[in-house]
C-alpha cells in the first residue's frame, strides 16, 4: 500500500509519460533531495529552482503560456503568501482574454499542521485559495485519491492547485492502485536510496490510467443523523469519529469533498436532506473560511430543511500554529474535538 | 517618397550587426523575420495578417545592401547618415505614425467620454517598431514570446495590428477582440502572435516570460521571449527574478528583458529612487549582456535590437538592454493625457532626418498622417455604434471554454 | 462638508501634528502629486517611494518595529496581493514574540469598484483582509467616519488596516467635523492647485481630536423589520434603500460596521434580536467572503431566533470586475440589486 | 591562555580599518560599541546582561594598540600573525565555543526527542561572533537594529545570550523567553537589543530591515541596522528591495547588509541557480561599496566588519557584504543534523591558529569547550521538568496586551 508522496510520485511519473508534463521544479524538488517530502524522488523531468516562489508561479505560468504542461511546487504552503497576486492572475488570464488563452499548469503545496511544523509550517491555504477564481482546487486524504486526482489536474486545461495534507503524505492508503507492487516492492522501485543517489534510477511500476474526475466527492460513511464534510488531515479523523459514534448509535455520514471548487455540492444536498444536520471541519482558522462560504450556500439552499444549526468546525483564529504540543492540539480539530462536535450536533433537539 | 536616394553605411561603430548575423547564419538559424509587409502601399482599415516566414531575405537585403554613395542632398552634414534602406525608414516610419494616429485617436475619445481611460506608448515608436518587426511572428514555441508593458501598440503594429481593436477596448464594446469589453485599453492579447495578456500589474510579465523561455530553451532553435516594462517598476523585486531565472549556470534563458526609461513612474522622477543610474547595469553581476540605448533613435534602436536579438536567438542567452523613450501625454488619463512640454517627439526627429536625407518629403509625410487620422478617426466613430457586453456573460470564460454560471 | 479624501488629509496632517506620526509614504504619495487619490497633498512627513509594494509593508514593518509611527498606503488594493505574507507576519509578530512586541503602523489602500477601474483597479480586499489575523481593520463609508477611524488606528499599538472604499473618495460628508471650515475656503487651504505646485503649502484648519472608536458599529437608519449590516461602498446604496423601502412600508435597520475586525458583534445581536432578518452585504467577491463568516456566526449564536434565512449580497465569483459598465453593475451590488434583497427578504414568510 | 605574548600587525593589506576608526572619530561619532564583557572570566550560566555603553574604550585599546615585537613564540611562520589583541582573541574564541556548545547541545536534544526541530549556526561563529561584538546594543533607534537569519545565535552570543533562553525554546517551553513556545529553535527576538522577531520566511527581513534603517536615517547619528540571510535566499526580490531602497539618491541608508554563503539551499548548491558568482557584485550597479570575505577566518572578519560598520555609520550610506561560511551539521534536523563532511570548521582553524600563537594552549580550550559542553547538558536536563505552555494561552498577544479570547 503506499503512501501518499508515493502515490504523487507515480501519479507525477505517470503525467510524464502520458500526459506531456515536462517540467517538474521547486525548491528542492530536483535531484539529490526529491522535495522536502520526497514527492518528486527520481523523476526524470523534475529540477531544482531558486529560491523564489514569485518565479516559480510566475515560471508555471509562463510554460502553460507556451503550451509545455507542468508541475510547479511551493515547498510549503506557508511560503505561497507571496504570489497571491500571481494566483489571481493565473487565475483570470483566460477571463481577461475572454476566453483566448489557458493556462494548463498544476500547482502543489503542502498544507497544515500535523507535524509540529509550528508558525512557517502549519498553515493551510484552502480559505485564501478558494477566494481566488479561475482555479480547480483539489486535496486527497488518501493515497489513492491523491494519484486520480493528480492525474486529472494533469489532464485539466486550467490552472489546478493540489494541496497535499501535509500530516497524510507518509500513512499508507487502505487501497492498492491497479498494478501497484506490494509495500516493500514499492519501497525498493521507487524510494531514493539514503546516502549516495547518484548512479539511482527509479523503476516504475506500470499504474495504469486510474483517475478520479475533478468535482466529485466521495462517501467515506453512510449515514442517516448526521452529515460531515471535510477534506485533507481532519478527513480520516471524522472517520474514525464516524466509526466511534456508531457504537454510540450515531449513524455518521462522512463526505470527503477532494475537490473543493468548483466541488461537488449536489453530494452534500442529497446527505443533507438526509440528516439535516451538517457539520462542515477544516483546519484552516475561522475567520472567512471555506467552510463559512458551506455554511453560507446550505443556509441558502436548504435553510428550511435543516433539523439544527450547520456547523463548522475549524483552526482557532490565531496568527499561527504554535510549535509546543498542547498548542497545536488546541489550535486545530483534533479526534476528540471533532467527535464531540458531532455528538453535540446529533443530540441537538429539532 | 524617393527611393533609394540616401546613403548607407554598414561600417560604422555599431557595424558588429553584420558580423553576428552572418555568424547567426553560418550557424545555420534563420535570421530574425519581418514581422510587417514592406510593400509601402498604404494600407486600409483593416490589416492584413503577416505570415511569419515571410520576407526575411527581404529585410536582409534591405539592411546588408552594399554601401552607397553619399546622396548629394544630404545638407551640410546635418543630416543623419542612415545605414537603412530607405525602404525600411520608410515602411518604418508609416508604422510610426500609424501607431501614433491610433494613440492620438484614444485620447481624443477618452476626452470625448468614448473610454473610461487610457494608457499607451506615444514617445515610443522609435524604439518599438523596431522591436515589433524583428520579432519571429508566430503561435507556439517555435515563435516569439511576448510579455508587454501596457504601452506597446507600437511593437504590434508591424505585425499587423488591427487598430480597430485597439479601438474597440478603448470603448469597451463586446467585439474588443482582446478582452471583450472587460479590460483598460492596450491591454493587448493576441494569442495567434505568442503575445500574452497584457496586466496592469507592474512588473508580473518579467515573472510569467521567466516560462516561455524556458520552453523555447527546451523546444526551439531560434526563438525567444520578449519581455518590457518600464524603469519605475524595476524597484520590484520581480524584475531581479528575472535575472536571476535567466542567468541560471547552465540554464541560461533565451530572454530578451527589456526597459523602457522614460524617468518617470506617474508622478515620481526616476533620480529621486534609483541608485542605479544605469538600470542595465543590474544585469552585470549576472554575467548578462547588456546595453543602455538611445531608443529615440530609429536607427539605433534598429540596429541594438538586431543585434541583440541575434545574440538571443543564436547564443541562447539573455540579454538585457535598457532604452530611454519619452511619455509624451503624460502617464495616462488619469493625469490628463495632455502633450507634456520637453518630452522628445521621437517621430518628429525621425521626420527631419527623412525630410534631410531626401527620403520623404513633408508634405509626403503629412499626407500620411492626415491619411491615418481620418482613418483611426472613421474606426472610432464607427466603434459607437457597436453593442457593449451582455451583463450575462460576466461569468464566460473563468474556465477554458466554459459559459454561463458554472456552480 | 469635507469629502473624504480631504477627510483623510486632515487626519493624516492631525497625526503628524499630534499622534507622533513621522512618516507617510507609498507610490506617488508624496509631492508633487500627493497621491493618485490626493489623500496625502500637502502633508509634511509625506514621501515618494520606489515601485515596489513588499519594500513599503516591509518598510512599515521595519518603522514600527523602530518605534517609528508611520502610515504606507499601497496605490490601489488590487497591488497589495504580492504582500500577503508580509501583513501575515505584521499581523504575527507579537504574538510570535509572546507580546514581546507590537507593530504601531497603518497601512491605507482604496478599494472596490465603482469608478470604472476594471479588472485591476476594482478589487476589494476585505475577505482576504480579514482572515489574516493580529490586525485591526476599518472601512469607513463617510467623511467623518474616515477621520475619526483614522485617528484612532495612528492611536493604537497594533497594525491597522484602513480601506478606503475608492468610490466615495469625492463623495461629501453630511456632518461637519468639528472646526471644519465651509466648502470653498476649505478647499483653498487644502487642496493642492493644478499646475505648478512647488510653491503651494496646505493651510491646515484646526479640527479637534474627534476620534472614533474601533470596534463600534454605528446604526444609520433605526428599523424593526430587517437588518442590513455593510460598510464602505455599499453602505450609502443600503441608506437609500433603507428610505425608498420606508416608502413601502418597510421598516429597515441599517448598521455600518466601519471596524471590520474586531467587530461590533453586540450592535449586530441587538438589531437581529429585534428584527429576525438580516441581510449582510458588501462587493467583495462571494465565495469564502467575509459576509459569510457573519451569516457563520448569525447561525451559530441566532439560529433560533431568525424568522428568515440570513442573507449575503455580494459580487459576483468573477476573477474580476470588468470594465464595460454592464458588467461592472452586474458584477457587484447596486442600489437595484440591494433594494431588491432587502424587499425579499422583508416578504418572506416567517 | 598566556596574554599578550603574541604578535600584533596593523599594517597589513587590510590596514584601512584605523584609518577609517580614527576618521569617525575625529567626526566625533562614537565609535562602535562592544557588545560583550572582556574580562576574561568563565561565564555563568545565566550570562549578564551587558551595558551597551560601556567598553567601546577598551575595545579601542586592545584594536589599536601601539604594534608590539613579534613573539619568538609564533612558528616558523606558518602561524598566522594577529593583528588583535590577545584578550580580544581569547574573548571571541570564548564566545565561539560557547555559541557552539549550545548549538551542539541543541542538536543531541532534538536527538533524544526534546524538540521537534533544529537549524542553527555551527560554521558561522568566525564570523557571527566579531559582527556581535561590534554592535552597538540597546533599546530604541539610537542603537542598531537587527533583522537576522535562523543562523544567528553567535551573533547574538557576545551581546549577552542567555543559552538557557535558547534551550527553552529548543524545548518549547512556556518560559522560552523568545517567543513562550510558539516558534522553532533559534527563531530569536529580543527587544532589548533591537533584535526583532527572527521568521523562517527566508529574505523577508531584508524588507523590514529598510524600515529601522529609515527611522535610524532620521533619528540617529550612529546607529545603523543589520540585516543577514542566506545565498540561495538572494534570489528572492525581497534581496533586491533592499538594495533598491538603502540607495535612494539623497536618501541612502544607514543599512548593513550580509549574506552569509554556506554555498547551500538545503539540497540545491548555489552554483545550479546563480549566475550572480559573487553575490556582493549585485550592490555595484546601485553604487553601495560591497565586500567579499572568507567568514571563516576570525580577523579578516572582524577587520572587515569593522571598516563597513563604521563606513555606514558615520556616511550613512548602505554597505553589502559576502561572507563565505559552512554548514556544519547541514540544513537542519530534517536533512539529519550530523557533521558533514568538508564543512570547515572555523573553531578549529581558530584554535590551531590560537595555539601555533601560544595565544592558548589546546588544554585551556578543550578544558573551554568541556565546561560549556556541561554547562548546557546541565540546561538542557534543567529544561525537561519545565512546563509547556497551557492550551488556553492560544490567542493570548494576537494585540499587544491581550490575553484570552478577545472574539
Ligand atoms: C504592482 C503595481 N503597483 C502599482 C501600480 C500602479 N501604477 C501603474 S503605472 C505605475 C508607474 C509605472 O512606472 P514605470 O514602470 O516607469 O512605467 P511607465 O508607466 O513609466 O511606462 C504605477 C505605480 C500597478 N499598476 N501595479
Ligand atoms: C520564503 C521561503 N521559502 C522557502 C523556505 C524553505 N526553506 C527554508 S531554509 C531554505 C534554504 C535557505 O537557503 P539559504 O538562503 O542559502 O540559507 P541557509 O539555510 O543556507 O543559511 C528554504 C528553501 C522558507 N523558509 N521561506
Ligand atoms: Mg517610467
Ligand atoms: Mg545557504
Amino acid at each position: 500500500m503506499a503512501t501518499m508522496v508515493q502515490a504523487l510520485r507515480m501519479a507525477l511519473h505517470y503525467g510524464e509519460e502520458n500526459l506531456g508534463v515536462k517540467n517538474i521544479f521547486g525548491e528542492d524538488v530536483g535531484p539529490p533531495l526529491g522535495g522536502v517530502f520526497t514527492a518528486t524522488q527520481g523523476l526524470k523531468t523534475s529540477w531544482n529552482s531558486p529560491l523564489d516562489e514569485r518565479g516559480i508561479i510566475g515560471a508555471a505560468m509562463g510554460l502553460a503560456f507556451a503550451g509545455s504542461r507542468c508541475v510547479a511546487e511551493i515547498q510549503f504552503a506557508d511560503y505561497i503568501y507571496n504570489t497571491i497576486d500571481l494566483l489571481k492572475l493565473a487565475g483570470n488570464q483566460c477571463w481577461a482574454s475572454n476566453g483566448m488563452w489557458n493556462l494548463p499548469m498544476t500547482v502543489m503545496t503542502p498544507v497544515g499542521s500535523g507535524i509540529r511544523g509550528s508558525i512557517y509550517h502549519s498553515h493551510s491555504f484552502d480559505a485564501t485559495m478558494t477566494h481566488i477564481p479561475g482555479w480547480k482546487i483539489v486535496m486527497p486524504s488518501t493515497p489513492a485519491d491523491a494519484y486520480g486526482l493528480l492525474l486529472s489536474c494533469l489532464r485539466d486545461e486550467n490552472p489546478t492547485m493540489f494541496l497535499i495534507p501535509k500530516a497524510l503524505t507518509r500513512v499508507r492508503g487502505e487501497e492498492l492502485l491497479p498494478g501497484e507492487p506490494e509495500e516493500k516492492e514499492l519501497k525498493a522501485m521507487i524510494d531514493a536510496p539514503l546516502g549516495d543517489r547518484s548512479q539511482w534510477k527509479a523503476r516504475w511500476p506500470e499504474i495504469g490510467d486510474y483517475s478520479i474526475p475533478l468535482s466529485q466527492a466521495k462517501i467515506c460513511r453512510s449515514g442517516n443523523h448526521v452529515t460531515v464534510v471535510s477534506y485533507g488531515r481532519t478527513m480520516p479523523l471524522c472517520n474514525q469519529a464516524a466509526d466511534a459514534l456508531a457504537q454510540e448509535g450515531i449513524s455518521v455520514e462522512t463526505i470527503d469533498l477532494r475537490t473543493l471548487w468548483p466541488y461537488d455540492w449536489s453530494a452534500i444536498v442529497s446527505s443533507i436532506k438526509k440528516t439535516g444536520r451538517v457539520l462542515y471541519v477544516n483546519e484552516d482558522t475561522e475567520v472567512t473560511n471555506f467552510g463559512e462560504h458551506l455554511i453560507r450556500r446550505t443556509v441558502d439552499e436548504l435553510f428550511y430543511e435543516l433539523e439544527a444549526r450547520p456547523r463548522l468546525l475549524a483552526g482557532a483564529f490565531t496568527p499561527g500554529v504554535g510549535l509546543a504540543d498542547p498548542l497545536e492540539m488546541a489550535s486545530v480539530p483534533q479526534l476528540g474535538s471533532i467527535t464531540e462536535a458531532i455528538r453535540e450536533l446529533a443530540h441537538e433537539r429539532a | 517618397m524617393k527611393r533609394g536616394s540616401t546613403t548607407k553605411n554598414a561600417s560604422g561603430s555599431q557595424g558588429r550587426l553584420s558580423g553576428n548575423a552572418s555568424s547567426s547564419a553560418s550557424k545555420k538559424i534563420p535570421p530574425a523575420m519581418i514581422a510587417s509587409g514592406l510593400n509601402g502601399k498604404k494600407q486600409g482599415l483593416r490589416a492584413e495578417k503577416p505570415s511569419a516566414l515571410t520576407r526575411s531575405s527581404e529585410v536582409n537585403r534591405m539592411v546588408h545592401a552594399p554601401t552607397k554613395a553619399v546622396s548629394p542632398l544630404v545638407k551640410n552634414g546635418l543630416a543623419k547618415k542612415f545605414r537603412l534602406d530607405p525602404e525600411l525608414l520608410v515602411k518604418i516610419h508609416d508604422h510610426m505614425v500609424k501607431t501614433r494616429a491610433l494613440e492620438e485617436r484614444m485620447i481624443k475619445m477618452f476626452k470625448q467620454s468614448d473610454g473610461y481611460f487610457w494608457l499607451g506608448g506615444p514617445g515610443e515608436e522609435a524604439f518599438a517598431i523596431p522591436l515589433g518587426m524583428n520579432g519571429k511572428v508566430g503561435q507556439g514555441v517555435q515563435y516569439d514570446f511576448w510579455h508587454l508593458h501596457y504601452r506597446s501598440s507600437g511593437i504590434l503594429m508591424p505585425m499587423g495590428l488591427d487598430p480597430m481593436g485597439c479601438i474597440r477596448q478603448m470603448k469597451n464594446v463586446v467585439a474588443d477582440p482582446h478582452s471583450g469589453g472587460r479590460n483598460f485599453a492596450n491591454h493587448l492579447s493576441i494569442r495567434e502572435w505568442n503575445v500574452v495578456p497584457i496586466t496592469s500589474t507592474i512588473e508580473t510579465q518579467y515573472l510569467t516570460s521567466i516560462g516561455s523561455a524556458i520552453a523555447q530553451k527546451q523546444e526551439a532553435k531560434d526563438s525567444l521571449t520578449v519581455v518590457t516594462g518600464g524603469d519605475a517598476g524595476t524597484a520590484e523585486g520581480d524584475f531581479a527574478s528575472a535575472l536571476v531565472w535567466s542567468s541560471r549556470p547552465g540554464n541560461e534563458l533565451p530572454l530578451f528583458m527589456i526597459v523602457t526609461n522614460n524617468s518617470w513612474g506617474i508622478s515620481t522622477a526616476s533620480c529621486t529612487q534609483h541608485g542605479d543610474k544605469i538600470i542595465a547595469d543590474r544585469g552585470k553581476a549576472f554575467g548578462i549582456k547588456t546595453r543602455q540605448i538611445n531608443g529615440l533613435d530609429v536607427e539605433e534602436s534598429w540596429f541594438a535590437i538586431r543585434e541583440a536579438m541575434d545574440y538571443v536567438r543564436t547564443e541562447r542567452k539573455p540579454f538585457l538592454m535598457e532604452a530611454t523613450v519619452s511619455r509624451m501625454y503624460g502617464h495616462s488619463s488619469a493625469t490628463g493625457a495632455n502633450l507634456v512640454a520637453g518630452e522628445a517627439d521621437p517621430i518628429a526627429t525621425f521626420e527631419e532626418q527623412l525630410a534631410a536625407a531626401d527620403i520623404m518629403t513633408p508634405k509626403e509625410m503629412s499626407d500620411l498622417r492626415e491619411e491615418y487620422n481620418a482613418q483611426m478617426m472613421e474606426m472610432a466613430k464607427r466603434v459607437k455604434e457597436e453593442p457593449m457586453p451582455d451583463p450575462s456573460t460576466i461569468y464566460d470564460y473563468t474556465y477554458y471554454g466554459q459559459k454561463g454560471r458554472y456552480w
